[in-house]
């Protein structure tokens, strides 16, 4: 095993590991009345996110959904500010205006989450267009689960790009609910990959709890979108390990699946690569997590510390408007 | 003011719609409701709990993540004899749906040549609260209020909300009916037997004589608040909630502006192209040599919805701003 | 060849003969100044509507499109009260207030024309849910073309009527023209039928412009609607005869397709199935065709003397908003 | 009044739209333009003749029939450093892009903590004329004037049509450009030299001190018309045209009611909750004492438009409404 393999599977740990975490100690602080508002956890569906991200640069796209923070995190966000957003606090990447449901980072290409469901995708197909009028060597990666693959900006989107020959990855992460919604009651195809291919997308569908194989497939279509051979679709499969947001509780998920799932865990299965194709040991393991837990615990302190906008700043604000 | 009957029962928002659901679906077999995380969950507030287990999924069924399809579903089988109630989960999601309100439902009727009707009723929910955030917290009513061809009802109390959508099920055009965010556990008083209140009614929530307050929707419940201080203060405020913004019910407000000489509308939605305007507008024009001095609108800020909650407050009226707001109209002199 | 073939291939070729001089007629009407708006004929498309329409009774409804002549007629429509409205007069099926784009007749389950592409499909697709709620034996066949089958209307519109599985028909006159859009253009997968497949649905292709080719595969499909097997899908390929509207000479279209649909017309074909088929002669025809003519001029007549709606009369409308 | 500097040359509004368009992607490679049938065709009105064969067919193209899906590229792309002009055929079909619009493009810079910019213009067609019926004869601005984020902007003459582009397309906020179907063919001055109006300038299209008449896009010509024939009745009316309505110029305009004391707004629009509703409202708040009548609104009916053209005629002001109305104000005291 070579020690670049090593470092991948552990960088591609430790971000699953960090998303995990940070989504089970937001909770904390939403249940201490730190968060507000809506908070959508990505808790078992980290391998996609993490797996899609490790595969781009940091001149490529991504836009995100209302269930965002995976996708912050694995494209790199820092914690610190991501907590500090969260917390409604000025020193957040969106300086509290935004929330959970709008983080972002434009300086660094991460096109944001969104409270809408669907409407990520065209704006995405958008940055590809700027990408294709420029010129340039850079793709989108575009994230939607399956409740928001039934909406038009999807679907339209999806249509756009193939005509268009756009660099986008479009990957929908299809966890087979949408709130309380099974996928069998909101479409007869519950196979999302075929609409890929009814608009003449190369698209695939493969399981999106597996870091290795979501980041092996993205990596292949993310190389030839900067050939010129876009747009691709992948459909990852995956459960939510929660309710749909922080406040519900999931009672209409059936055992069967939490119970499959809780052994199909994308982190289970990182583990398992560190131990068998990484030959880590448990040990190295807790070291690994013990440097993130840190820093996750850090950045929390930093963040509830951080102060508010003034209403004086904010009234700056809205003179602009 | 409709008379509350021989009411003791105690009701929330959200009872009082559900009852009236309830009592339209019962009574009417072409009205089903639809609409995401309505049938088994009941719905985001509740409003739809129970209406499974009682008329089963062919009338109460949950929608895909399609808002434009299924609102438009809903007008199909509105214009084939159905009464479709369909539900929006937020009023800002319903800039999904407007090709098939605007152009589609509202127009049908008219361009029939009165061959078509589109009795449709679209609930949904709007107003600022909770952290919601700019694409959560929007009041879009205005768009609505323009739009010749839809009805728009607005209601501020348990006993209005039931009454009204009764009526806007009755109906045989399309109702736009926005319920709002932080009214859906208050209570109110809702009598047990049956009553509808018309659509084009207002209502004086409070009478009063030294000036008109006008507000609608989660502002009604402020300004009763600002209206208590204001009378402590020696300013006897009249309150009226039009219910309705379409039919809008201008006989009462004129007569109260006449009465009162001086005007005040609390509007949460952001000042600039309001309902208020319009109304102020009216006012203006129908009742000019009444005024002893501007009509004064006091309405959201122009600007979107901020997340953090101490900033959220300063975006829409707060019960102080309505007092202050108040007093400088009637001593303006 | 039975009576009752006969007669059917003779109602059919009638149809057809009848939407395409009543498209030329009123081109006329529309040259002189009688008729103004948009009007956008449905030349060279009459097999589909006439072979869709006479699968369907009187029970069932349909939607159609901005090119909706041919559907109104196919659906039985009266060419007195269609004239009149395309006139703007009174007495027209939507009182001169609708006009081509908005024709309709609500009193006969017509749902009428739409001037906003693809929007007539999700009302299909909720008149079917009505008969769904309903529990009767009837169904919707709703009609868009290429261009309209790229919007979310028609999309999210598949998928609903699929996942609820409603008597729906869903007919894709796919004239590989968007006003001068090319097919090609506007998709990467100019097979359209495979959309329907994403989303679950049976879904052919075939020549839209043999009438019995359009009919027997309506006419299966139309059946297992009513046995609650629906929605289907049908790619009918055709092409216009004319431009995209009535002031479009439609110089971008291809002389090779222009010259190829000019031999493949669907009155030349449905001529040749009179002949061959039902054994008329030539003389029988131009007897059929002079009928229909006359009928067509006489509804003119009446349309041209026909009043406009008077002032007073339009403002007792008003009064009602 | 913005001058004209020294201009000879006559240009239609659809030419001078084009010279807009040329000009400003010659300047900017980062400038695209997109939309149905704009390319090869060069727009149903011709606004982008040439441009195809001079830029090529990467800033230049036509897009399918996907309003909401390509008007969220240009968001897209305009978040990401373009600047791209969306075309959508009518104003009627932005019915369909609303979630894009106010949602999304509307909605970034502020929920980003302005660290978001979406530098795109939408361009679109509105009004009534020729008989296109309820679903492509409406004037929607109220919808656009009313979200905070979105700028707005409806010219009516080719002078103001080419400099408020330039402006539009260098603003780094999404605008709002609405063009009406009846001016593309209407002639004026147009300098050959480069020249830019800022948004929120209004213009005193005629100066006149007895009454002040509001109006914007296709009701300036026949404001105009009405002027005259006023003229030659002894009354001198002042005619201002905002040009852009976000941002409102408010300074001309109250400056103007103070010298005039009346006031009448001239909207195509229906009447119910359009603009002229708001903009009655914000003189009435802030130059109530100067008002010797009520602020009058002639608008739209409140219905669709019919198909009939007679009946058209009917709907919206023509110049004989305008002068009637403009009498009733000056006379009404
Ligand atoms: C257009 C729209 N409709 C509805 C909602 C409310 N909503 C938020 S998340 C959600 C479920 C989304 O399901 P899915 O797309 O499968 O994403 P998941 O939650 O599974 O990640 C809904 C209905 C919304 N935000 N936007
Ligand atoms: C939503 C919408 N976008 C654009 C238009 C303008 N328009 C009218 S017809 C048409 C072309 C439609 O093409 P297609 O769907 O292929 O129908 P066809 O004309 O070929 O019958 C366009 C772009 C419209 N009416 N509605
Ligand atoms: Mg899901
Ligand atoms: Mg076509």
């Amino acid at each position: 095993m070579k020690k670049n393999t090593e470092d991948f599977l552990v960088s591609l740990y430790t971000t699953m590991y960090k998303i995990r975490n940070f989504e089970e100690q937001a909770i904390k602080l939403y249940r201490q009345g730190h968060i507000r508002g809506y908070f959508h956890p990505y808790l078992g569906e980290e391998a996609i996110a993490t797996g899609v991200c490790a595969a781009m640069d940091g001149k490529d796209y991504i836009t995100s959904t209302h269930r965002g923070h995976g996708h912050c995190l694995a494209w790199g966000a820092d914690l610190k500010i991501m907590f500090a957003e969260l917390l409604g606090k000025e020193n957040g990447y969106c300086k509290g205006l935004g929330g959970s449901m709008h983080i972002a980072d434009y300086t660094k290409n991460n096109l944001g989450a969104n409270g809408i469901v669907g409407s990520g995708v065209p704006i995405a197909v958008g940055a590809a267009l700027g990408i294709s009028i420029r010129k340039e060597k850079q793709m989108v990666s575009t994230f939607v689960s399956d409740g928001g693959s039934n909406i038009g900006s999807f679907l339209e989107g999806l249509n756009l790009a193939a005509a268009w020959k756009l660099p986008v990855l479009f990957v929908i992460e299809n966890n087979q609910y949408a709130v309380s919604t099974r996928i069998e009651d909101s479409t007869a195809e519950t196979e999302l990959y075929k609409r890929g291919i009814g608009f003449g997308l190369e698209s695939v569908r493969l399981d999106g709890n597996d870091v290795l194989e979501v980041h092996k497939i993205a990596k292949s279509f993310i190389e030839r979108c900067k050939n010129g051979e876009g747009p691709f679709l992948m459909e990852c499969v995956t459960f939510r390990k929660s309710g749909h947001h922080v406040n519900d509780p999931g009672l209409y998920l059936p055992k069967e699946k939490v119970d499959y799932y809780k052994l199909h865990d994308p982190l289970l299965i990182g583990k398992k690569h560190l131990i068998e194709l990484a030959g880590l040991s448990e040990i190295d393991i807790v070291e690994i997590e013990k440097v993130a837990m840190a820093e996750i615990k850090a950045a929390i302190d930093f963040a509830i510390k951080s102060p508010e906008m003034s209403e004086e700043n904010f009234l700056k604000f809205v003179e602009e408007y | 003011m409709v008379n509350v009957l021989n009411a003791a029962r105690e009701l929330m928002y959200r009872e009082a719609l559900n009852e009236a659901l309830k009592e339209e679906m019962d009574r009417d077999d072409k009205v089903f409701i639809m609409g995401e995380g309505i049938a088994e969950r009941g719905g985001s507030y509740k409003v739809t709990e129970g209406l499974l287990e009682q008329f089963g999924s062919k009338r109460v069924f949950d929608t895909p993540i399609s808002e434009n399809g299924f609102t438009g579903a809903g007008v199909g089988a509105a214009l084939t004899g159905m009464r479709p109630v369909v539900e929006i989960l937020f009023v800002d999601f319903t800039m999904l749906i407007l090709d098939q309100l605007i152009n589609q439902a509202a127009k049908f009727r008219f361009m029939s040549g009165n061959t078509a009707r589109v009795p449709m009723v679209l609930r949904t929910q709007g107003g600022v609260g909770n952290g919601l955030a700019a694409q959560h917290s929007q009041s879009l009513e205005a768009i609505f209020y323009h739009i010749p061809g839809l009805k728009l009802v607005m209601p501020s109390t348990p006993f209005d909300a039931k009454g009204l959508l009764k009526a806007a099920i009755r109906c045989d055009d399309p109702v736009i009916f926005i319920e709002h965010k932080l009214l859906y556990m208050n209570k109110g008083e809702v009598p047990e037997e049956e009553y509808i209140i018309p659509l084009g009614q207002a209502d004086i929530k409070k009478e009063g004589k030294d000036l008109t307050i006008i507000a609608w929707s989660g502002m009604v419940p402020k300004v009763m608040e600002a209206a208590e201080i204001l009378m402590k203060e020696g300013i006897n405020a009249e309150v009226i909630d039009p219910r309705s913004l379409v039919p809008l019910d201008k006989m009462t407000i004129i007569n109260s502006v006449k009465k009162t000489e001086h005007v005040l509308i609390v509007q949460e939605a952001v000042r600039r192209g309001g309902v208020g305007s319009d109304i102020s507008s009216i006012i203006q024009e129908e009742a000019f040599d009444y005024l002893d001095s501007p009509v004064k609108i006091l309405g959201g800020l122009n600007i979107p919805c901020p997340f953090n909650l101490n900033l959220e407050k300063m975006v829409v009226p707060q019960v102080e701003d309505i007092v202050r707001a108040a007093k400088e109209v009637v001593y303006s002199e």
